[in-house]
């Protein structure tokens, strides 16, 4: 009974590991590297969603309909980008009021276009046994974590990802390496709004599509991104982690509802002793050692 | 500033409420302001109760634009949980006023009610500011309170969720909220429809007196200065942090009058208060109307609520579309707002107008309208 | 989008002159009291608050169709009382401060003779206090927690005691006696939950667990666990939304279909059964007074002219019908009382009105404002296509049993089981 | 007197009770290190009242460190901070300011966003009642030449007039002590006349002893009564300006001759 | 190779520079001396295109690129060693070198490995975080940084802020080194006596915002004709 019980919390905190880290990346991504708070994040994931579940009613085989929902939301997020969010760069809070206005009005557009519901798209590749959930959650926490060690590998391997990190650190110095800073700032929104995308086409088969989709992963994600703190991947698994443990624990002892407030708190709490974030918190610890300068 | 006796003793008035920190310190604009209340006075005469009901909500919403406008603008504390205080203070009235249902019931209920969010404001503020949390991650932080509210207050439909005969009722919202009322015993007001839409009327003017007096006092220009430069300010002899807490509190009292006002109205308070949508309304009066103006705030809390009320009445599904838009552009186009940047054009105005000026001269008053 | 010919008339030209005026004292003086706002004399008119955005629209879209339906067919066959009703018909977006305000403006500005207004018991709540105020008549059809005693209201939905009343018994009659109760996290779950409690008591059975579910949760992975090592002989869902829906999904998903499901507030409301590909919701039943696919020539008749009059109208959810009905009933009452004069109106609904509904035969019980259903067990196979049993009149009993009666005492309640059941 | 020979490394001798009276400010092993690396390294430094000192030496030596830590913005590893007779060492910044230490910023810090009366209001209330804010307001915008300025918002001032609203705005406080960093860094000749002009004037009429970082060795011998060398965080020589310009010394360290 | 004629920026409403005129020939190690506050960060920013300049022209292998954007004049081959510690702090010494090869993605880029000849030192920290080095060792990267694009000018900021005399001396005899081996034009603006007059050839003087005075060979020598226009 113990083991079964220690199984079942094992599989769902891999269920809201994966969720959190899914919902969260692509606002990591955008926050950290841009400092860009994207209050519409919900609603890119939704763009992502509603590619997917009508490139897959359309006769698109899955992966493909997901690949669709990815590339589109990029496309999407590009296309913001140059219009709007590259008036906001350095304006943190007008940033939250600018993205909250384009969800508004991306909510009420879908509606208005799509109606309130989209074709459904049942949940791939049957049921595990012994715990008894799906197969595709495990898929999804394989994808989380290669999603995780894409980034890095992105961020730390390759050119672009040296440059988008060297932007980050130093516009200016950026620039006179070289680097079209403008170019690096579209590229890295474009990265971001794909993993929303690929948030929203994962969990396309798992949840309800409706124009309201993209809310139920926003205080995830925005709490997950705060208690994180600047540094993307760090700050994402460690959050993750965090958040994904007390919310699992605590359902599985007090239910559902006690395990979301218990999350809410536990975030509050993170923020209060670790204003920065806790990649902040690793910073200032590494700097007291004295590997700081 | 100084008592300039060109405008007589009417002047010596004025003093309290006028300084460089409130846009529109002129006989014209204080004029514009008796005018513009004098027709919101109206308004139930003209439309009869109608108007009085929704007219109140409206008021009611202003208040709470005009808290957040406090602290966001004067002080750069962006709050995005002001309506935390103000679906608190809604919820402590009912509980106290569905107890105690009597006249001195209902007057302390008023009072408890915006002493808990006065507390809770102050509670937050503390264990954010003296911990060190700053810009970004305060506006999180209360919106994130918000939605622990939200969630936490959706599921008490149950009736052990009660505090004595007040059930919290989960989802479907506390209802059976009594009226406002003020008095001792059974000498006392029951303040009726049309006498909430006037009290709310009142509490909004005095507020707003109340704040311009205070953002023009020693204490104003401390705020305004940590909003400026929190470390310059300490290096003034200011205790920033403190500074923060107090304003922080205040605001925190006027969305709770703001929701005590609210609630009353509809003698019904829902959950719904704390949720993300409502959560947001306040931010953007404030970024449209602009936030260092209060009157603009009030305006444009106002001018939105009233704008999507009639979209919602004609039936139009564009009616989001439409508001989400219009903050976009304002955002984009305006960042400081709608109010600064009338302001900014009355004065250019004026500056041509007078084609010998003398640009600000010291020590007369600036005599500039706005809002 | 401006609902109707009719509706659009004078009311869109005032919303779409005083919206141009952006400034908020400008817009008031095209409709104030004094400067003869004059809506009041002419034709009767109805408030039809129903969403048609936001988290309602599923369902609310059809609820205000089927009641524009309903008013169009009376007006063409000679009217109410002879007169044409008009109808003011806003989007409340799902938003219960929108309601509030859209409520107090059918009340003074439209000066409404009759209300039909929202979905969730919450919006039905947000609005009560302004109903009570202004003894405005008011239709509330969803189906509900029930309880609700009010002398100017009338919950023509079905209750949970009579949708439960229905399913219950029969699930605990072909499956067995252990029962797991799946709920949304809000009043009307909590007290189906107790519902569930009491009728299984009534017939012998158990509930071998419970777990109420927050609204905006769709993960329900531990949910899942919870009911397979429970392993009860069915589950009773009332879980409600479309996040929740989600939940029919993972059953299949994780291999659930092998216990069946009662339910009380799904496939007859939100489709489910339609939105959801096949076999999700197989082995579902639902306690419902009416679906669509019911087949009485009746009904077949209502769902034709239904798709006619909208071509691109999705279903006819069961509270769609119930607006519809009403509509009937309503019109029933302004002929017996031979006047708009809504507290006549009242009286003559409290009389004992009787109408042909798409379900069938339908009595208004005059004490407590609730309505006698046709109810049927629904069942959804592994195409989910649906089947129904044997229809059975379940009466309003509770509230007959809990001492409510509006035409002795004018109340403004809404009783709870747990004050008369222990099992609660 | 700290020292009688300042061709000497000198070390003051510190008083036992660590307040004299006509000494304004006094530190006894100030270290300040960040990470692994000393900033500032046992500092003795000892100011006496009405005294304008300046503190040059190479770029990384720690002058803004040790002037951070006389404000409180930093807190030191090791050491205390006498202050007009007491040990400030533990106070707040604030409350340091409040006991009439001021501080002027190396690259000019008013606020931007506010008129120059504005600004100088922030610092004025705190130490005169309302009804003195038009006329010291006055009384300051005159002396420092800014008066035609009275209602220009701060961030439209010239570099110059930013600098010298910035040392107005230290003296509006009415401090006892006086931190300035590299106060005329990018202003004209004229403009660093004035500076040094004024700077001697706050010294010499008003009492307020002053320390001063300043590159410029022309500007440090106008106004200096004696200089204090700082290298590698420490107190390098200290000394009346002519000694220090001829010590050799000092010569190879800071004015970067071959070696 | 590098014209600026009347060239005025401002910072705000205030003037930084009041018309300066700079001429570099190919090959050439030119500096540009003032006491601080000069105006010297400014005209190096100005040239390489990080500050917008109100009036006059830059003009570079012939072309003018007064309004170029920073990367495209990086890609035309000015490499840019900007102040003090201005490494990418959290990329590890190997990644800061790889940014220089954004600049110049053509075959005459060095490869990143060739600057460890001229810079051992980075090679035993390769995998270190750049914000972890001491000063004089950041501007080694910095310098090896611009190094791998291969510029023809190289443009320097203060090569000897916050670094210890000792260390001066080497940065300046590698730069020397630089200038002979890959015959890089060099221009920098300084404060600092001894790489004055052991780095340049030739030596324009700053004050105020314009060029006040040029020096070359006795007189660029002689100490007391430069520290006229020094700090100190």
């Amino acid at each position: 009974m113990a083991g079964a019980g220690l199984l079942n919390f094992g599989f769902e905190f891999v269920e809201i590991f994966a969720f959190i880290v899914l919902a969260t990346v692509g606002l990591a991504v955008i926050f950290g590297m841009m400092g860009i708070i994207n209050l519409a994040h919900g609603e890119f994931i939704l763009v992502g969603a509603y590619a997917t579940t009508f490139a897959f009613a359309a006769g698109a085989p899955l992966p493909l309909a997901m690949l669709t929902g990815v590339v589109l939301t990029a496309v999407y997020g590009l296309v913001l980008e140059r219009l709007i969010i590259r008036h906001l760069y350095g304006r943190l809070l007008d940033s939250m009021v600018v993205t909250w206005g384009i969800s508004l009005v991306m909510i009420q557009l879908t509606r208005i276009v799509f109606g309130n519901t989209a074709p459904g798209i049942g949940i791939p590749f049957g049921q595990l046994p012994i715990v008894d959930g799906p197969v595709y959650y495990l898929v999804l926490a394989v994808v989380a974590v290669g999603v995780l060690g894409g980034l890095y590998a992105l961020f730390m391997w390759t050119d672009f990802g040296i440059r988008a990190r060297a932007t980050m650190q130093d516009e200016a110095t950026a620039r006179s390496m070289g680097v079209d800073t403008d170019r690096m700032y579209m590229s890295t929104f474009a990265v971001g709004s794909g993993l929303a995308g690929l948030a929203g086409a994962l969990y396309a088969p798992v949840m309800t599509i409706t124009p309201e989709y993209g809310t139920g992963f926003l205080i995830e994600a925005f709490v997950a991104v705060v208690v994180g703190g600047a540094s993307v991947l760090v700050g994402t698994v460690l959050a993750s982690g965090l958040l994904g443990t007390v919310n699992a624990a605590v359902t599985n002892v007090a239910g559902t509802f006690m395990g979301q407030v218990a999350m809410l708190i536990a975030a509050i709490v993170a923020i209060r002793l670790m204003p920065d974030g806790i990649t902040g918190l690793l910073a200032d610890w590494r700097e007291n050692r004295g590997e700081g300068q | 500033m100084s008592v300039d006796s060109s405008d007589g003793p009417l002047a010596a008035v004025r003093r309290p409420f006028e300084g460089p920190n409130t846009m529109g310190n002129s006989p014209a604009f204080w004029l514009g302001l008796a005018v513009a209340v004098a027709v919101l006075a109206a308004m139930p005469v003209l439309f009869g109760l109608y108007a009085a009901e929704v007219g109140a909500v409206f008021l009611a919403y202003a208040l709470l634009g005009m808290s957040l406008a406090f602290i966001w603008g004067y002080c750069g504390i962006l709050s995005f949980g002001q309506v935390a205080f103000f679906g608190v203070a809604g919820y402590a009235f009912g509980i106290v006023a569905i107890n105690v249902a009597t006249l001195t019931g209902l007057t302390v209920a008023l009072i408890a009610s915006i002493a808990v969010s006065t507390v809770f404001a102050a509670a937050l503020g503390y264990f954010m500011f003296y911990g060190g949390v700053r810009d970004v991650y305060v506006t999180i932080l209360t919106l994130v309170v918000a939605l622990v509210l939200y969630t936490f207050m959706g599921q008490t439909a149950g009736g052990e969720w009660a505090v004595g005969d007040a059930r919290l009722g989960g989802f479907n919202g506390m209802s059976g909220v009594p009226d406002l009322a003020v008095g001792v015993g059974s000498t006392g007001v029951e303040i009726g429809l049309l006498g909430h839409y006037y009290v709310t009327l009142g509490a909004l003017v005095a507020t707003y007196l109340g704040l311009r007096a205070l953002v023009n006092s020693q204490f104003g220009y401390a705020m305004v200065a940590t909003r400026e430069d929190e470390d310059r300010t300490a290096m003034f002899g200011y205790d920033t942090t403190f500074i923060k807490l107090v304003v922080f509190t205040i605001g925190g009292a006027i969305a709770g009058l703001g929701g005590v006002l609210f609630t009353t109205q509809n003698n019904y308070v829902d959950p719904s208060v704390f949720g993300i949508t409502a959560a947001a309304l306040p931010v953007v009066w404030a970024s449209v109307g602009g936030r260092t103006s209060l009157l603009g705030t009030v305006g444009a809390a106002l001018a939105i609520q009233f704008v999507d009320y009639r979209l919602a009445l004609s039936g139009s599904e564009w009616a989001l579309v439409l508001i989400g838009s219009l903050l976009v552009i304002v955002v984009l186009l305006m960042p400081e707002g709608v109010a600064p940047r009338l302001h900014e054009y009355v004065l250019e105005y004026r500056e041509d107008a007078d084609p010998s000026p003398v640009p600000r001269e010291p020590p007369a008053a600036t005599e500039e309208v706005s809002d | 989008m401006f609902v109707t010919e009719r509706s659009l008339t004078r009311r869109s030209v005032l919303a779409a002159g005083s919206a141009g005026s952006l400034a908020a004292t400008a817009g008031c003086v095209g409709e104030g009291a004094v400067l003869g706002m004059g809506d009041g004399g002419t034709n009767p008119t109805a408030a039809v608050l129903e969403d048609r955005s936001g988290t309602f629209a599923l369902t609310g879209t059809a609820k205000y169709r089927t009641t524009l339906l309903a008013i169009e067919e009376i007006n063409r066959d000679g009217g109410f009382l002879g007169e044409e009703l008009e109808v003011f018909a806003p989007d409340p977006q799902s938003d219960n401060m929108r309601y509030q305000d859209l409520a107090r403006h059918a009340i003074y500005q439209e000066d409404a003779d009759v209300l039909w207004a929202g979905y969730s018991s919450a919006t039905r709540e947000a609005i009560r206090p302004l109903i009570n105020e202004h003894e405005q008549l008011y239709f509330y059809t969803t189906q509900y927690e029930g309880g609700v005693c009010d002398k100017t209201v009338f919950p023509l939905g079905a209750t949970a005691r009579q949708q439960l009343g229905a399913v219950v018994p029969h699930m605990i009659e072909t499956y067995g006696d252990e029962i797991y109760t799946v709920a949304a996290d809000y009043n009307f779950g909590q007290l189906s939950g107790d519902w569930v409690k009491i009728i299984a008591e009534e017939h012998g059975a158990e509930v071998v667990g419970e777990e109420y579910i927050p609204l905006e949760e769709s993960q329900f992975g531990s949910t899942i666990n919870n009911i397979q090592s429970a392993e009860p002989d069915f589950v009773m869902s009332m879980l409600v939304g479309q996040d929740h829906s989600a939940f029919y999904e993972q059953r299949l998903a994780s291999g659930l279909t092998d216990i069946p499901v009662g339910t009380s507030t799904n496939m007859a409301q939100e489709r489910e059964h339609l939105r959801i590909d096949p076999p999700a919701l197989e082995d579902v039943y639902a306690g419902v007074n009416y679906m669509e696919e019911l087949p009485t020539d009746r009904n077949e008749v209502f769902v034709e002219r239904y798709y006619e009059r909208w071509d691109d109208a999705e279903y006819i959810n069961q509270e769609a019908q119930n607006n519809y009905f009403s509509v009937y009933l309503y019109k029933e009452a302004v002929e017996r009382a031979g006047t708009f004069e809504q507290s006549a109106v009242i009286e003559a609904l409290e009389s004992g009105l009787e109408v042909e509904a798409p379900e069938g035969e339908i009595r208004l019980d005059p004490e407590t404002h609730h309505v006698e259903h046709t109810m049927r067990v629904a069942h959804a196979d592994e195409n989910h296509d649906i089947s129904f049993d044997e229809p059975r009149t379940i009466e309003p009993v509770f509230l007959q049993e809990a001492g409510c009666d509006l035409t002795s005492e004018a109340e403004q309640t809404q009783y709870e089981p747990e004050a008369f059941y222990e099992e609660a | 007197m700290a020292t009688s020979d300042p061709s000497v490394k000198t070390t003051p001798a510190v008083d036992e009770t660590g307040a004299d009276s006509s000494r304004i400010l006094q530190t006894r092993g100030l270290r300040k290190e960040f990470g692994g690396l000393t900033a500032t390294d046992a500092v003795d430094f000892t100011l006496e009242e009405g005294e304008l000192r300046c503190l040059i030496g190479p770029n990384g030596a720690g002058k803004s460190t040790f002037l951070n830590l006389l404000t409180g913005q930093l807190a030191p590893t090791a050491g205390e901070i006498y202050y007009d007779g007491a040990d400030i060492t533990g106070l707040p910044s604030h409350e340091r300011v409040g006991r009439g230490i001021s501080m002027k910023f190396q690259v000019p810090s008013v606020y931007e966003g506010l008129t120059v009366a504005q600004n100088l209001r922030i610092p004025l209330q705190q130490v005169v009642e309302p009804d003195a804010f038009d006329a010291r307001t006055r009384e300051i915008l005159e002396r420092f030449d800014l008066l035609e300025q009275w209602g220009t918002v701060a961030g439209e001032l010239s570099h110059g007039q930013q600098q010298r609203l910035e040392i107005g705005m230290a003296m509006a406080m009415e401090p006892k002590l006086m931190l300035l960093d590299e106060p005329v860094a990018g202003l004209s000749i004229e403009e660093t006349a004035d500076i040094a002009e004024l700077l001697r004037e706050i010294a010499d009429d008003d009492g307020v002893a002053l320390i001063v970082i300043e590159h410029d060795i022309d500007f440090v011998e106008t106004i200096a009564d004696r200089v204090t060398v700082l290298d590698g965080g420490s107190i390098f020589r200290e000394g009346p300006i002519e000694e220090i310009k001829a010590d050799p010394e000092v010569k190879r360290i800071y004015l970067g001759e071959d070696h | 190779m590098l014209e600026l004629t009347d060239l005025h920026t401002s910072y705000g409403k205030t003037p930084i520079l009041r018309g300066v005129d700079v001429g570099v020939d190919e090959g050439e190690i030119v500096g540009i001396m003032g006491k601080n506050g000069v105006g010297k960060t400014t005209l190096v920013k100005a040239v390489m295109g990080l500050l917008e300049v109100d009036e006059g022209r830059i003009r570079f292998d012939g072309a003018d690129v007064t309004d170029e954007p920073a990367d495209v004049r990086a890609r035309r081959g000015i490499g840019y060693i900007p102040q003090g510690r201005d490494v990418f702090p959290e990329l590890t010494v190997e990644e800061n070198l790889r940014m220089g090869e954004t600049i110049n993605e053509g075959d005459d880029r060095l490869q990143y490995e060739a600057v460890y000849d001229y810079f051992p030192i980075l090679e035993e920290r390769r995998d270190q975080e750049a914000g972890t080095m001491s000063g004089g060792q950041r501007q080694m990267l910095a310098i090896g940084r611009a190094l791998v694009g291969n510029p023809e000018l190289l443009l320097l900021d203060e090569p000897s802020e916050g670094v210890q005399p000792s260390i001066v001396q080497d940065v300046t005899r590698d730069l020397k080194r630089v200038n002979e081996e890959l015959g890089t034009t060099i221009l920098f603006v300084e404060q600092n006596l001894h790489v004055v007059q052991h780095l340049a050839e030739r030596c324009y003087a700053i004050d105020k915002g314009t060029i006040v005075d040029e020096l070359e060979g006795d007189r660029l020598e002689s100490r007391e004709a430069v520290t006229e226009y020094l700090a100190v």
